[in-house]
């Protein structure tokens, strides 16, 4: 424990490592100890233990290297921890507020793995070279899966771990299979190695990145990719499911980031229509297939997908500001969808059901509560004053900047589409009479986290100056 | 024997793992050719390895098969869950979950 | 552009545009379940914002000319864009309308019977967003004004709209009943939707300017003295013409807005027809004739011919209703033709001619709709055909409600008139001669649907239907908007340089830019 | 001398005054009568200032002009408004403001049992009527004139509908309105071509423009054919006409104010104020004043068949303002201008006294009516006098002003359309005496009463009973003595005079000037006389039988009767074009227009449900997902390269 | 080196035929016997490639624990229901269309990628340069392997146990 906080005070990059790892431990001891219900004791240290370790990491500095390069931590990796440890604690949060039914006595094991996770993700955050990648990112995965199937007794628990599973374990196959032609070519794992190497021509390279990208394609859920989210979201219990809409894909994308901006350098051009075609493809999929949902997590499964779609906008706009905004939109997203999960997760918790019916009148039963939801999906669909809004101009302006008018444009009509169904929750909600008075009862934290959540999306879309001021700066690092 | 021997190989074996994850209706044998997968990536990395002369893709397949059989082995776990809710393991009997 | 630094002390216009959203605030927060409270609270928040807008009229130095009250504070200095507003003479007129019509809207929906709160309370966003859209110089933050003034639309139509009934029919009478065509609840999608796709192309013309001039500013006055490549300027200025041309009602896109002024709720089919469609011609002079003169006179033909239709085919689509609030709506399709083409004739009279009709239909239509809303009320029916002869009843409703026709139907001493000679006068002085001849047959035909339809509601036998043998005339609070409005549409009539001199010091300096007036 | 201006501008002003009083001060308009002496005094007022007015303008050689802008621009006004003092707006002036005061005070008694919300409502429109009608008169340019054109349709529409309970007085009054409106649209139109044309609008400075020839003549017809459609609008000229004798549904005090002796000959003013622009362009005056004399004629057959007292009346107007416009058509504006003004008062004349026989009857059918000259003695008086000036006799109102229009148009080259008016003027003679002498003469009418009573509801004033008919109170009967007078002393003067014809001097270069033969005049005395005898013969000594009569001129007559199908063409077009178009666009919107955003939107909705079964929850699909993923990802990174 | 030839030969023609076999047959026990025996042909390639430990590595992980764990998963389900679990194949036009494809786009790569055909010599002892490296540079990577397993056994066990 000593070493512990030695490394925090010394600013020691390692130190959220070595922290969140201490915390899953302690989560797996004190489930194992405590009699009774630990369910509140361990929430409430890890809870505790994330917020301590978020502020940690602003006393954390770039620039310090590990391990002979393999690990390195810059403001790019800097800025995923912190959101990432955000993400957690608000997850852990919500989490709290899940019913004893469900979850007394494992939750030593659910903090455990959500907290396996995100020691993956940390240090994937900070990997510059292959195996550690791997390695980091197959940490962050392999916790998902069991977390997905965590309701193992719902009959559709199973399922949906199983299918994430098998597509996971593909995925990671095609991954390591590119990895492995990356190393080939370049007989180094060292990822800025890639660019010097890829000058040379070398095609089985080209392959290499292509297959890796299709693995990565799974991870951030881009389209056709993308077919285990609707099935995990829909069984998983929902603070995860807030959490697994953002994190892992944030990291996916820190990922991306690493091998195509760091790794491919400039030669990344060559890429972009390939990126860019992936993002249309997934925006207009994610977007049409939210269509016709009836189980709002499903409808919010495939809105993220759309979103993933609209960050990869970003991405495939390769510059300063395309990447900043990527890493904008990512922060706002967190609070917009997390935010809707919370919400997601208090009426289903009250009404045992998932359905879109049951949010009939919730304005008009709980105003706060429908408000916030509101609030959240307008900020998902990108209407003024809220988070969302300048996410997706950002992106878009990214986009135009590039030049990549039409994927702009179709990135713009598609919002239309997305708001259709936005709206269609929000009718219900504020349309539509309740089919029963009594207001929806919130516990108080997933109170907090709903409102950590609403001041994010309202914060952040009334002065986004700051926030867009540090994503440049950040941006402007990688190139 | 030259390096794209094994490259040809691998990526036959890799393939016919493909198929085999596509084509099979048990989910453990989806698993089993996720394995042959994995496994033809071994042998591309140790390919690349050694003819290189390094020990790094080496050290990677190390690695790599580790973490391939935690996987496995939590998928095989999953399978026994879903055989005893289920009572199948047939992946077109399981779609509960769809649309 | 000189005089821009005519920097106030007092941010009126901020005052202007926030007040209501701050008493919406007040609403959410303190006035639950005490309806008057709610009430008096949103005549608060109109009055203050039409006081200081008649105070800003007086006040705006003509002979300065140009931007003046400007404010601007950095908002995303990395991106260019500053919360900075300002006033010239165009957005002078269409504050005061806006404020005049919140401020008549307020007392309209006075007897909003259930959510009050909620209702005012989007209704005063609603108008921030008005506002904000008006008096905003950056394109960044006039994007954003424009989206909030058109999101809340979906809940007050959605909860407070009225439902009619459409039967399908025809090739695409199979979609009907899916997408539920009639509801209230379509009504509102589809308007939400169409607008919002509109403002999808807005906002990728507006970012490939912001982009093609290098991502430093989205000033307005950044951005006008930047000459754009002429190919970019022509796709730029069609997006724009189709973003806002939806919001202005143009054909073929202007189908959302009969099926959602029918639907709407009093002030908000007040405020929409009277004020955010005229956003759309305003939002594509401001934006689109300024910034893209090369393309403005290369697509004037096409925007003045459309408007054409929208004039004929409007008033044909108005006589063919007989629902009450659809002949009113189609009439705002064919005026707001009215508007584009003046606005397309790129001349000193059609251009005055057409911020002048955005001013004058908004107001005349502001009445129509609430007097509709009145009658509506009381006779629970829109439907022409069971009415008439309700002038024995409501007399005053009546004569209000022809009052507007006239103006609709351009008769002189009222403001309708002004709009469109000017408008006439500048068609034939621009390149598009013929553009007169459909102009002034709407007209005519306007003639006839408005003397049509006042005819079969208002005059003639008392109907004797025995629902509507008690029927009341408007009382008390009812008159506030019917007497504002009717004084607005006649002192403007009869004074018409009240507002043309501040609008030509914004028109001529326009028409200098693009080259077609010394 | 004294200026005008200040009494003219009176004159125009109190009636606007006494609009707004009633009209904004609500208690005062529900006065009732109250509401009719404020309104009356400020008539007076206003006539007082108009005869001053009219008297200082005498001495006065040049127009007076006050101006002030009311369009700004960049290079200075667009339009104008003000005032354009001659002699010949204060004429009109004068005319307007003697008419309107003596209609208002006859009204007061025509109207006694009005409810008082109406008869305020009533003095409300009458007072904007005068104070329309005076800011034509004074337009100095056309766009004022437009303006008050257009408010005095208005202020038509409205009194027309007066009664608007009634289903007919509701259809009449829109269809004045929209049937003056469709000439108002090419009035319109040539206002602005003409500014265009000629940069100005002003009377002034247009007319020194035309008269220097600095008037580019390329495209001027179709300007002034397009004005001219302004005027046979307003002027009710074929095929405009349908209008008039519908609107007699209106009060007839408002008939002989508006539809008589004002507003209806305003296309008449219209055309005298511009009459060198239309003089430039030959062609349309040609069409002027063949229009003119048509509709002179025309009107006058259809009059012979109108039992209503009110619509013989109307036709005749529609008549004689035909005469007016072909007089105009012929190049002697000053002719029409003159018969304008005289017609004007014994028109008043004729309708008012019409009014008080209708007032005491209860009745507007002639058929209804006979032998009331022993109940009625100051009314046949009135009405005989009324009659005489309209049949143009010597020593009477329309004698002089008529002759001059026959000569006019001789002189100017149209000897047809001379015998036309000839015949009209026969016509005239005898429908107007078919009138007198089924209405005041003739078997008296008790042993019709249950008819009377029958067709009571159908017509306007307060149902009397014939046996109980008696003249009209004071204060109808002073305003019917006074305008009978003036008409009896215009043609008394004029008789004595007769002054040279002063279209010969008047007549532009552009028209061919034939001399008048000295026969003329004379013929014209004896066509009327033989009208009037015609007529005698078969109404009074039944000599003739006036079946008989009209069987001669069978087919004739049936389509007299039914207004030669005009109104039924017009209706079918409405119907059947208007009407049934804007159907057929609405239905086009709604489910064309509309359904092809309907349809897309259900589509994608519909699509995206089928897209949906890609999702099918089979795990090897998924995983195809992925495999094909891949696939495309390597293809396209292959080819790319 | 013909031996090394003759080897490589054999060992893939073993390879091939057995994944085909893992893939192909009806029965799932023979299936994973197959997938063992590819797993062992594995182990002798890299044999050839002189990676004698990832060849043991291959053999006792994979060929032995892999193999174990699904033998006895398969005997628990077996067990538990008392028949014989299907393992048919569906869409095998699919597939093979699928996995041709893919083999063509990759073997087009490969075939023209310059890849060298000579091995380098190793710089030493594989195995303690593998486990200095292990220790050293990737220290990290193998702490986490280590969290990895973890992970791994107690989501197992969390499954695999009965109702708590």
């Amino acid at each position: 424990m000593n070493r512990v906080t030695a490394l925090v005070a010394d600013g020691s990059p390692l130190a959220l490592e070595a922290g969140v790892f201490l915390l899953s431990l302690l989560a797996l001891v004190i489930g194992t100890v405590r009699r009774g219900d630990p369910r509140r004791l361990i929430g409430g240290v890890v809870f505790v233990g994330l917020a301590l370790l978020f502020g940690a990491s602003f006393a954390i500095h770039p620039g310090e290297v590990l391990f002979d390069g393999v690990y390195r931590t810059d403001e790019l990796a800097l800025f995923a921890k912190r959101l990432f440890l955000g993400a957690s604690a608000l997850t852990v949060l919500a989490s709290l507020a899940l019913e004893p039914v469900t979850f007394s006595r494992r939750a030593a094991e659910y903090h455990f793995a959500l907290l396996v996770s995100l020691l993956g993700m940390l240090v994937l955050a900070s990997a510059r070279e292959l195996i550690l990648l791997f390695v980091a990112f197959e940490l962050m995965s392999i916790p998902l899966y069991f977390l997905t199937g965590f309701l193992k007794r719902e009959p559709t628990a199973a399922e949906a771990a199983l299918k994430f599973l098998l597509v996971g374990t593909l995925s990671s196959a095609i991954i390591l299979y590119g990895i492995s032609f990356v190393y080939g070519v370049t007989g180094s794992t060292d990822i800025a190695s890639v660019a010097p190497a890829l000058r040379l021509g070398q095609p089985l390279l080209g392959l290499g990145l292509a297959l890796t990208l299709a693995g990565l394609g799974f991870k951030i859920a881009a389209v056709p990719f993308h077919m285990w989210v609707p099935d995990a979201y829909e069984a998983a219990t929902t603070p995860f499911v807030a959490w697994l809409s953002v994190a892992p894909k944030a990291a996916g994308f820190v990922v991306i980031f690493r091998l195509y901006l760091e790794g491919v350098g400039p030669a990344a051009l060559l890429w972009l229509p390939g990126i860019a075609a992936l993002a249309a493809l997934t925006i207009g999929a994610g977007n049409l297939m939210a269509l016709p949902q009836r189980n709002i997590k499903r409808l919010f499964a495939y809105s993220g997908i759309a979103h993933i779609g609209y960050i990869l906008m970003g991405v495939a706009a390769f510059s300063r500001g395309g990447t900043g905004m990527v890493l904008f939109y990512l922060v706002a997203y967190l609070f917009g969808n997390m935010g809707a999960f919370f919400v997601i997760q208090a009426v289903g918790a009250a009404e045992r059901s998932d359905s879109i019916e049951v949010y009939r009148g919730l304005a008009q039963r709980s105003p706060v509560l429908g408000l916030s939801m509101l609030l959240f999906l307008l900020s998902l669909g990108g209407i003024p004053f809220l988070a969302g809004f300048w996410a997706k101009l950002y992106v878009f302006w990214a986009a135009v900047d590039k030049g990549m008018y039409w994927l702009a444009f179709l990135g713009a009509l598609l919002t239309v589409l997305a708001l259709y169904y936005y709206l269609l929750v929000a009718r219900r909600m504020y349309i539509d009479p309740p089919q029963r008075p009594d207001p929806v009862r919130v516990p108080g934290t997933l109170k907090l986290a709903i409102g950590i959540c609403v001041a994010g999306v309202v914060a952040m879309g009334a002065y986004p100056e700051p926030w867009v001021r540090e994503a440049l700066r950040i941006a402007g690092t990688l190139f | 024997m030259g390096l794209s021997s094994y490259l040809t190989l691998a990526a036959i074996v890799f393939c016919i793992g493909l198929f085999g994850v596509v084509t099979r209706r048990n989910t453990v044998g989806i698993l089993l050719s996720v394995e042959l997968m994995l496994n033809a990536v071994n042998i591309n990395l140790v390919a690349f390895s050694r003819f290189h002369g390094q020990t790094l893709g080496m050290i990677f397949t190390l690695f790599a098969i580790c973490i391939t059989v935690a996987e496995v082995a939590l998928g095989l776990a999953l399978v026994i869950l879903l055989f005893r809710t289920r009572r199948t393991v047939l992946a077109d009997e399981i779609d509960l979950l769809k649309g | 552009m000189d005089r821009v630094g005519a920097v106030t002390r007092l941010p009126v216009l901020s005052i202007i545009t926030w007040a209501p959203f701050v008493s919406a605030l007040i609403i959410m927060a303190l006035a639950r379940h005490r309806p008057l409270l709610v009430r008096w609270v949103a005549v608060l928040g109109s009055t203050v914002s039409l006081g200081f807008s008649l105070w800003l009229y007086q006040a705006y130095d003509r002979a300065a000319a140009g931007f003046q009250f400007v404010e601007r504070i950095p908002l995303v200095p990395s991106l260019g864009i500053s919360y900075e507003l300002a006033v010239d003479g165009m957005s002078l007129l269409l504050v005061l309308l806006t404020s005049i019509i919140i401020f008549a809207g307020t007392f309209a929906s006075w007897t909003v019977k259930t959510r009050g709160q909620e209702f005012y309370a989007l209704l005063l966003l609603l108008v921030t967003g008005v506002f904000g859209v008006f008096v905003s110089l950056d394109l960044f933050v006039f994007f954003l004004f424009y989206e909030i003034a058109v999101l809340p639309m979906y809940l007050l139509i959605g909860i407070w709209g009225s439902t009619g009934d459409v039967p399908p029919r025809g090739i695409f009478g199979w979609s009907f009943r899916q997408t539920g065509v009639g509801t209230k609840e379509y009504a509102a999608m589809k308007l939400t939707l169409y607008l919002l796709f509109g403002s999808a192309f807005i906002l990728v013309g507006i970012l490939a300017l912001f982009a093609a001039n290098g991502s430093t500013s989205f000033s307005l006055l950044e951005l006008q003295r930047v000459h754009f490549d002429p190919q970019l300027q022509s796709w730029v200025f069609l997006a724009f013409y189709i973003g806002f041309g939806i919001l202005a009602g143009i054909w073929p896109l202007h189908t959302w807005s009969p099926d959602g002024h029918a639907s709407a709720p009093t002030a908000v089919s007040m405020l929409h027809a009277g004020v955010l469609m005229k956003l759309g011609a305003y939002g594509l002079i401001r934006l689109g004739f300024v910034l893209l003169p090369d393309a403005t006179l290369h697509w004037a033909w096409l925007v003045g011919t459309i408007a054409c239709i929208n004039i004929v085919y409007g008033a044909f689509c108005a006589m063919g209703q007989t629902d009450l609030k659809y002949v009113v709506a189609y009439s705002s399709v064919s005026h707001m033709g009215v508007v584009m083409l003046g606005a397309a004739t790129l001349t000193e009279a059609g251009l005055n001619g057409s911020v002048f009709q955005m001013f004058a239909h908004g107001v005349m239509t502001a009445l129509f709709f609430a007097l509709v809303g009145l009658v509506y009320e009381k006779a629970h029916s829109r439907d022409v055909r069971r009415m008439g002869g309700f002038a024995t009843m409501m007399p005053g409703i009546a004569v209000a409600f022809t009052i507007g026709g006239l103006s609709s139907l351009g008769l002189p001493a009222t403001a309708g008139f002004v709009a469109e000679l000017l408008t006439f006068f500048g068609t034939w002085s621009s390149v598009h001669r013929w553009w007169l001849f459909p102009g002034v047959a709407g007209a005519f035909l306007t003639s006839i649907y408005v003397l049509r339809i006042s005819k079969l509601v208002f005059w003639g036998p008392k109907t004797t239907d025995p629902e509507f043998q008690h029927l009341t005339d408007a009382h008390g609070t009812e008159w506030v908007a019917i007497i504002i409005l009717i004084g607005v549409i006649v002192l403007f009539g009869v004074a018409p340089a009240l507002a043309l001199d501040p609008v030509g010091t914004a028109t001529v300096p326009l028409l200098q830019r693009l080259g077609v007036m010394q | 001398m004294a200026d005008p201006t200040l009494p003219i501008a009176t004159a125009l002003l109190l009636p606007l005054l006494s609009f707004l009083l009633l009209g904004v001060i609500a208690p005062l308009r529900r006065l009732g009568r109250g509401a009719g002496y404020v309104s009356l005094l400020l008539s007076c007022g206003a006539l007082a200032g108009a005869l001053l007015g009219w008297q200082r303008t005498f001495p006065e050689p040049e127009p007076i002009r006050l101006l002030t802008s009311w369009l700004p621009a960049h290079a200075g006004p667009l339009a104008s408004v003000g005032l354009l003092i001659d002699h010949a707006s204060t004429m009109m002036l004068v005319l307007v403001a003697l008419v309107s005061c003596l209609v208002q005070a006859y009204s007061l008694g025509y109207l006694h049992d009005e409810p008082r919300a109406s008869l305020g409502r009533y003095y409300a429109y009458q007072s904007l009527f005068a104070f329309s009608m005076m800011g034509l008169v004074l337009a100095p340019n056309l766009l004022q004139l437009f303006i008050c054109w257009e408010l005095v349709g208005l202020c038509s529409y409205l009194l027309i509908g007066f009664w608007y309970q009634r289903p007919a007085a509701a259809r009449a009054a829109v269809k004045a309105f929209w049937t003056t409106k469709a000439g108002d649209v090419g009035l319109l139109i040539g206002i602005v071509l003409l500014w265009r044309h000629a940069g100005t609008l002003e009377l002034l400075d247009l007319r020194l423009l035309a008269e220097s020839g600095r008037l580019a003549p390329a495209g001027l017809s179709v300007i002034t054919f397009c004005l001219y459609l302004g005027a046979a609008g307003k002027s009710a000229q074929f095929p405009f006409h349908i209008w008039l004798p519908d609107a007699m549904e209106g009060p007839t005090p408002v008939s002989a104010l508006i539809h008589a002796a004002t507003m209806v000959t305003a296309g008449v003013y219209l055309l005298f104020r511009t009459e060198w622009l239309f003089a430039l362009t030959p062609d349309v005056l040609l069409i002027v004043a063949f229009v003119g004399a048509f509709t002179a004629l025309m009107a006058a057959v259809l009059a012979c068949v109108q039992t209503d007292i009110k619509k013989v009346l109307a036709y005749s107007t529609v008549s004689q303002l035909g005469y007016m416009m072909a007089a105009i058509g012929s190049g002697a504006a000053h002719a029409g201008f003159f018969h304008l003004l005289t017609h004007g008062v014994f028109k008043a004349l004729l309708f008012l006294g019409a009014g008080a026989v209708i007032h005491a009857v209860g009745s507007n059918e002639i058929t209804h009516m006979g032998g009331l000259a022993r109940r009625m003695p100051q009314t046949v008086i009135i009405f005989v006098i009324g009659t005489l000036s309209l049949a143009g006799m010597p020593f009477f109102g329309g004698f002089l002003s008529k002759e001059e229009i026959l000569a006019a148009v001789w002189a100017g080259g149209h000897p047809v359309l001379c015998l036309v008016l000839l015949v009209a003027a026969f016509l005239t003679a005898f429908y107007m005496f078919r009138v007198v002498f089924l209405t005041f003469f003739g078997v008296p009418s008790e042993g019709r009463g249950s008819a009377v009573s029958h067709h009571a509801a159908a017509t306007d004033g307060p149902p009397h009973s014939a046996p109980h008919a008696h003249d009209p109170p004071l204060i109808m009967a002073a305003p019917l003595w006074l305008l009978a007078i003036v008409s009896m002393a215009i043609g008394l003067y004029f008789t004595w005079q007769h002054p040279a014809p002063e279209f010969a001097a008047a007549a532009r270069d552009t028209v061919a000037t034939v001399p008048v033969p000295g026969w003329l005049s004379p013929l014209a005395v004896v066509v009327a006389s033989s009208g009037i005898l015609l007529a005698w013969l078969t109404y009074q000594r039944r000599t003739i039988d006036a079946t008989r009569l009209a069987a001669a001129f069978g087919p004739i007559r049936h389509a007299a009767l039914a207004r030669f199908w005009i109104d039924d063409v017009v209706m079918l077009a409405y119907r059947g074009g208007l009407l049934a178009g804007a159907r057929a666009i609405g239905w086009v919107d709604r489910y064309l227009v509309d359904g092809v955003v309907n349809a897309l939107s259900a589509a994608v909705v519909m699509g995206a449900d089928r897209g949906r079964r890609v999702q099918t929850g089979r795990v090897q699909d998924y995983l195809y997902g992925v495999a094909l993923g891949l696939l495309a990802l390597i293809t396209w990174i292959g080819w790319a390269r | 080196m013909t031996l090394s030839i003759l080897a490589f030969w054999c060992l893939a023609v073993a390879l091939v035929g057995s994944a085909l076999a893992v893939v192909l047959t009806r029965n799932l026990f023979h299936s994973v016997l197959w997938l063992a025996l590819a797993l062992t042909s594995t182990a002798g390639l890299f044999l050839t490639l002189d990676a004698e430990f990832l060849a043991a590595v291959q053999l006792l992980l994979y060929a032995g624990g892999l193999i174990t764990i699904v033998v006895f998963a398969i005997v628990v389900t077996k067990r538990m229901v008392g028949e014989r679990i299907a393992h048919t194949s569906r869409r095998i036009g699919g597939g093979l269309v699928v996995a041709a494809a893919l083999f063509a786009a990759l073997f087009r790569v490969i075939r023209t990628a310059p890849v060298s055909a000579i091995r380098p010599p190793m710089p030493g002892d594989i195995t303690k340069l593998m486990g200095d490296a292990i220790l050293t540079r990737y220290s990290l990577a193998f702490e986490l392997l280590a969290v990895l397993l973890l992970t791994a056994l107690v989501s197992a066990i969390y499954f695999a146990r009965p109702e708590d």
